[in-house]
């Protein structure tokens, strides 16, 4: 038992925490700062492709692809730092559809799509979830009907995000139209320039943009069906465990718990007692403090236990469901901190730490139910880590 | 003992109910945020016109003479319905505070222009809630005979929609507070931006000359104004926090009855039934700890504490109830489509204004290593 | 609205507690120490017979039985001051069953039993569990069949408090014997001395002694049931929610928290800083004040509530619940601030406040469970309260 | 970076486990119990024959040279089958303290008789895990030539049970440790009465005469000593705690299975299924900071915070996996016929042992604050 980096992994982090810091120029802050926090504006595709061009798309990834085969760990460290940079890296693209596709996908499809991935020119957007298929995707109703070679799709995505400039939309459809449950379901790679694909805006409480997509008989080539046909359940829920565990990484809130602390250390009122000096606000930092250690460790291990392949099913349920209830109750103790100056936005004068803690609260909700809300992951939990009988639905 | 409201109390609550349900067309509310009107006037002129706008002032004055309890009232309904108006600004934290404190003349020449929705008035205390009367900023200096105060304030709301603002300054060893004309020279607004929209303003003062007939108060009765101010307005605070919460939960209810996932609706899980449980059991203790500190500013009491303890409550409550709506909702409860995402913000604002739980914590703390 | 009490109500309040005061006199307090806590030695039987002399037990029966029908509020002022004391007053005897018996038991009955509790010379024992029927009361199998114009009861009771020093048994028995759940349960006075009855303890985490009763073909006159013959479940769960409101009285953590916060203004470390001044100490406190405060209101509006005749099925659970919880954090944060030495037991040299946090946390968690376990009073609240269905079960 | 236990300390998990759980029978336990012996003998011994109390100690004094990871192993198992063994005070808080700064006599002195389970020994540092030297009420005094001390020590674990007592006083300035006969005149011992009925005194010291053969250190090395006392002996506890979370969790779970309720069993509601699921969270995250702290403290790493957050997270989940399986138990659950109870009582005090949750978290705000 050993539980810290060797000095090797610190001697990459150090040099990966450096590189984002160059990488975040101000150009490209300014240009996440209005508006598109999320990516897609040309400032954003630079970095992107330089990441690529850098080699640290592909760290993870197999020789044969031109990747660097890092451990599981080096890869964590990874997504730590480029987390804490604050950059909006298409994770899903390069950790979970990428390595699916390289998986699973036909060959035409993989010289496709993988060097765009692996050079940071291609970006996918995920499309799942449907106004009545959420948390029991299951249910999901979109069709795709083979005619002449080409999938035909019909129906209609919520909350695809990313798909106002995403090469491609990575979708869930249903394919047996007898079925109404997990069977009967397909992965289909839509291109986003395809006729009779329409996208319209959402904006939500995060202020972060996502699309509402419409497929009317989009039509897409036989071989862009990623797996087996019917078999793309496997497929989805694959893709969710892999996106469960950069959700709730723990870099940033560790770097925002520095900077609040940093900044009430400098906070004095007229008898020259800093904000820090107070009991309360110190036992906040604690708790948050206390939070994140424990989940530091969570990531840490899971990331040891996939570069030992020992990933069990409720560990990523238990680091979800820590995490996401966890950044809320942070965001709360910090917010309270900060005082009633946190409830300026990122476009105020006077805000404090350019807004985050405000922007940040309202996007925090977003991870309790999706991927797989939390009741079912504590019903993961308990199922699988305890043995404890399912209740029927 | 008495939990329950009067008719006319009743009344109040239908009455004012109907009037910010009618405005709260989520169409209608868009329409207002995109015109770039910093709160709703529309809506301020219908409850001037209801007479609402005087519940609780003086009949000699115009008013209708009741008193802190209608007032609460109408700022649940408010918070049910929640939209942008002055109230606790214009009404609780000035308006009350000319009635309770004001000379005859400060009455007559504020409090029937503030019933007819004439009068925005707020106030520039504070931006934590704290009664840190060292703390201010505003000096006051004679300078060639005119006494002028120059100084900074934090988080003003409405500052630039008002007609006056409530300032304390201090001359030495004297507090006072006083009414500035907000088209006085030498003050400057610097407009920020809050979570909600809620106008806000960083307030700069330099050299603005007092007007003597404007002062409230002075020496050493400042800081019971103040206090009275604070607590009312706190307690205010709290009451909109009970509407906004109970239309979480409602709204929360109501989805969760609806929504289907595994072929049952999603109330039908217990994990669904017991968390909303859980923010029934919150709001049943934040309306009673709130309606305690009411009934004793009501009747006169010391409620230093039982302010305090309800503000915390509220913190909580705001903060846990908006989170569980925003949960249980789902994807649809972040759209600004649907009215949810309103209420969480405002949950937010609610929190942190006026002190957040954790400073009321400790605030109660020491009242109860200070007490006897 | 008005949330205080009035003048006479608060006379009414000093009244009872110089009274109780002066109740708790130092041999009662010595008995009460050794082992019998919840009473039945012969000082603690003084004194309820005093209290009955004293016409306190009749403080809200109606005239016809020599009552003063006092309100609910003034009930509560009684029942808040009483626990306050310490005095283990038979509240399930007195404001439970004697009103149960008072409105449906036989004019025999009545006769037998009423003066006996008003006089507080009768105390009763509940025998409702069984330990395959806890919260699932309606389950229970305890059978009493008609022989004679005697019932014969067989069976075996859990749990059944008191059972070692009261007079007789409330118990809940099947009477039909086609049923198992609800329909079919009867309520009989079992007389503690009857033949076939035995009783042996059971020693629990609170110290507090309870009794396995078994049945032996246990005879009883056939007046001895109360009501309705099959008819029992209405008399049980009325009877439970009359229970749960004694449950989560306020008065005793209010108690405990002026205690221990004089307690914490008199301890000084080495430089003279009392532990009062300890920021934390001081939020420990304020937390159990601001709980504390809540629970005093919903219990007063309980009792107002009950005065104006408007309780409603959810107002109960929600106190339950809400008491029974607190009450566990309650002791929890009162023992942190008084450190390790909260541990000492009351038999202990060197102990704080006689010792009473080590008695109260082992008590604490049975109140979560007892009366009917806070998962089913959660189902009430979302299914009364809040109009949302149950699942099945 | 590695989560994982090498086989060595596998075996050292599965021959712990088995000797704790030879020695755990309920009718056992109870018979210690009111036999009035203080703690569990037999298994003290079979400890000792097992090899197992020799686990960190050096191979020439007749250990095996492991560490602190295989220490805090076996204290899971411990806590996993709790009954009162001295073997924190024994091993870790005086034992690993000669090994590291004890002199060659003083080990050689020591060591083997405590490999050998001839010895009991403990420390009398201080109440609430407090590393305050000032308030320390051991003052030494020069009588006739000779060195004695005098004071109260609070709450002291096995004092009577030990042969040798740790003892820090203070001369003026200088501040020392040194080992207390507990034959020594001028000791007198008042018995104290806890939860668990672990054995505990009040001690009284009344110019106990100082062996200078038994100083384990002085002057301004003390300070670092009783912080390597304090750090690992606040570890142990939580490792004991997991142990005891750990069979309390597991209890729970097994009854859940079997309990029946509405003709299902209790494990199929999806509340208990939920709650049992929190105390599965808690545990994975208490055991990943203890193991950050044991794995530090193992390489020779500043550990001070992490130390505070692993007893944070102890406590917390000491107090709620303990209340949860008492709920989830019901009745049952309180009868001290079945081994739960016990647990509960444990989970209690170790909760409040070397600092509650509340006061760590004090002292990480402290850290934090203090930090560059």
């Amino acid at each position: 038992m050993k539980i810290e980096f060797t000095k090797k992994q610190i001697q990459l982090r150090n040099e990966l925490r450096s590189y984002f810091k160059s990488l975040m120029n101000n150009k490209l802050k300014k240009e996440l700062k209005k508006g598109s926090a999320e990516g897609g504006g040309p400032e954003f595709r630079k970095a992107l492709e330089k990441i690529g061009r850098d080699g640290w798309i592909g760290l993870s990834w197999p020789k044969e692809y031109g990747g660097k085969e890092a451990t599981p760990l080096e890869q964590y460290i990874f997504t730590e730092e480029i987390m804490r940079s604050g950059f909006p890296y298409p994770f899903l693209t390069t950790d979970s559809i990428g390595p699916t596709i390289a998986e699973f996908g036909t060959k035409k499809l993989k010289e496709k799509l993988i060097p765009g991935i692996l050079s940071g020119k291609t970006i996918f957007a995920i499309g799942y979830s449907e106004s009545n298929a959420g948390t029991d995707l299951a249910s999901l109703t979109t069709k795709a009907t083979l005619q002449n070679q080409k999938w035909a799709i019909n129906g209609q995505k919520m909350w695809t995000s990313l798909a106002d400039f995403s090469d491609y939309i990575w979708l869930a459809v249903r394919t047996d139209k007898e079925t109404s449950n997990h069977e009967g379901l397909s992965i289909i790679v839509v291109p986003n320039d395809s006729k009779g694909l329409s996208i319209s805006p959402i904006s939500t409480l995060g202020d972060v943009r996502t699309n509402v997509t419409y497929y009317d008989n989009v039509r897409v080539p036989k071989e862009y069906l990623v797996g087996e046909v019917n078999k793309g359940w496997k497929l989805i829920t694959g893709q969710l465990n892999r996106e469960r565990l950069s959700l709730v990484n723990n870099a940033p809130i560790e770097k925002l718990l520095e900077d609040v602390t940093f900044w009430a250390k400098k906070q004095k009122n007229s008898q020259g007692k800093r904000l820090i000096d107070e009991k309360w606000v110190q036992t906040n930092l604690a708790r948050v403090k206390s939070g994140t250690e424990a989940l530091k460790l969570l990531c840490w291990k899971q990331a040891w236990l996939m570069t030992e392949k020992k990933m069990k099913m409720e560990d990523a349920s238990v680091a979800k469901v820590f995490g996401s209830e966890f950044f809320i109750e942070a965001y709360r103790l910090l917010m309270e901190v900060v005082g009633q100056k946190s409830i300026l936005t990122k476009n105020s004068i006077d805000n404090v730490l350019e807004g985050r803690l405000e922007m940040l609260y309202r996007v925090s909700s977003v991870l309790t139910f999706g991927g797989g809300t939390n009741e079912i992951q504590r019903d993961i939990i308990s199922m699988a880590g305890l043995g404890m009988p399912r209740e029927d639905r | 003992m008495d939990f329950s409201y009067s008719e006319e109390q009743n009344k109040i609550k239908e009455l004012s109910s109907k009037i910010f349900q009618n405005n709260n067309e989520h169409e209608l509310l868009r329409k207002i945020e995109e015109s770039g009107s910093p709160f709703h006037k529309k809506l301020w002129k219908e409850l001037a016109s209801s007479g609402l706008l005087g519940t609780a002032f003086n009949k000699d004055l115009g008013g209708t003479d009741l008193g802190f309890v209608e007032i609460n009232i109408i700022l649940e309904q408010l918070g049910y319905h929640i939209s942008n108006i002055p109230f606790i600004q214009t009404i609780v934290s000035t308006g009350m505070a000319i009635n309770e404190f004001g000379s005859q003349k400060l009455r007559n020449f504020f409090i029937p222009k503030i019933i007819s929705g004439e009068l925005i008035l707020t106030t520039a205390l504070n931006e934590t809630g704290r009664l840190d009367l060292n703390k201010s900023d505003i000096e006051l200096k004679k300078i060639n005979g005119v006494n002028r105060i120059s100084g900074k304030k934090y988080l003003v709301s409405y500052a630039e929609e008002s007609d006056f603002i409530l300032i304390p300054y201090k001359d030495e060893e004297n507090h006072s507070l006083c009414f500035i004309d907000t088209e006085s020279k030498g003050l400057i607004f610097s407009k920020l931006e809050t979570t909600t929209r809620e106008p806000h303003s960083l307030l700069t003062l330099e050299e603005v000359e007092i007007d003597d007939n404007l002062i409230l108060c002075s020496s050493s009765k400042t800081i019971d104004v103040l206090n009275w101010i604070n607590l009312r307005t706190i307690t205010s605070i709290c009451s909109l926090t009970i509407g906004v919460a109970q239309a979480c939960l409602d709204m929360t209810v109501n989805y969760s009855k609806e929504r289907k996932a595994f072929n049952r609706t999603i109330a039908s899980f217990q994990a669904v039934g017991h968390r909303a449980a859980n923010s029934f059991i919150d709001l049943s203790c934040l309306r009673l700890v709130t309606e305690q500190a009411i009934s004793l500013l009501e009747h006169g009491k010391e409620a230093a504490r039982e302010v305090s303890i309800a503000k915390i409550w509220s913190g909580d409550v705001a903060h846990r109830t908006s989170y569980t709506a925003q949960h249980l909702h789902g994807g649809i409860g972040a759209d600004k489509d649907y009215a949810l995402y309103r209420y969480c913000l405002w949950a937010k604002q609610l929190e942190l204004t006026q002190g957040s739980s954790a400073y009321h914590l400790n605030n109660l703390g020491s009242m109860i290593r200070n007490s006897n």
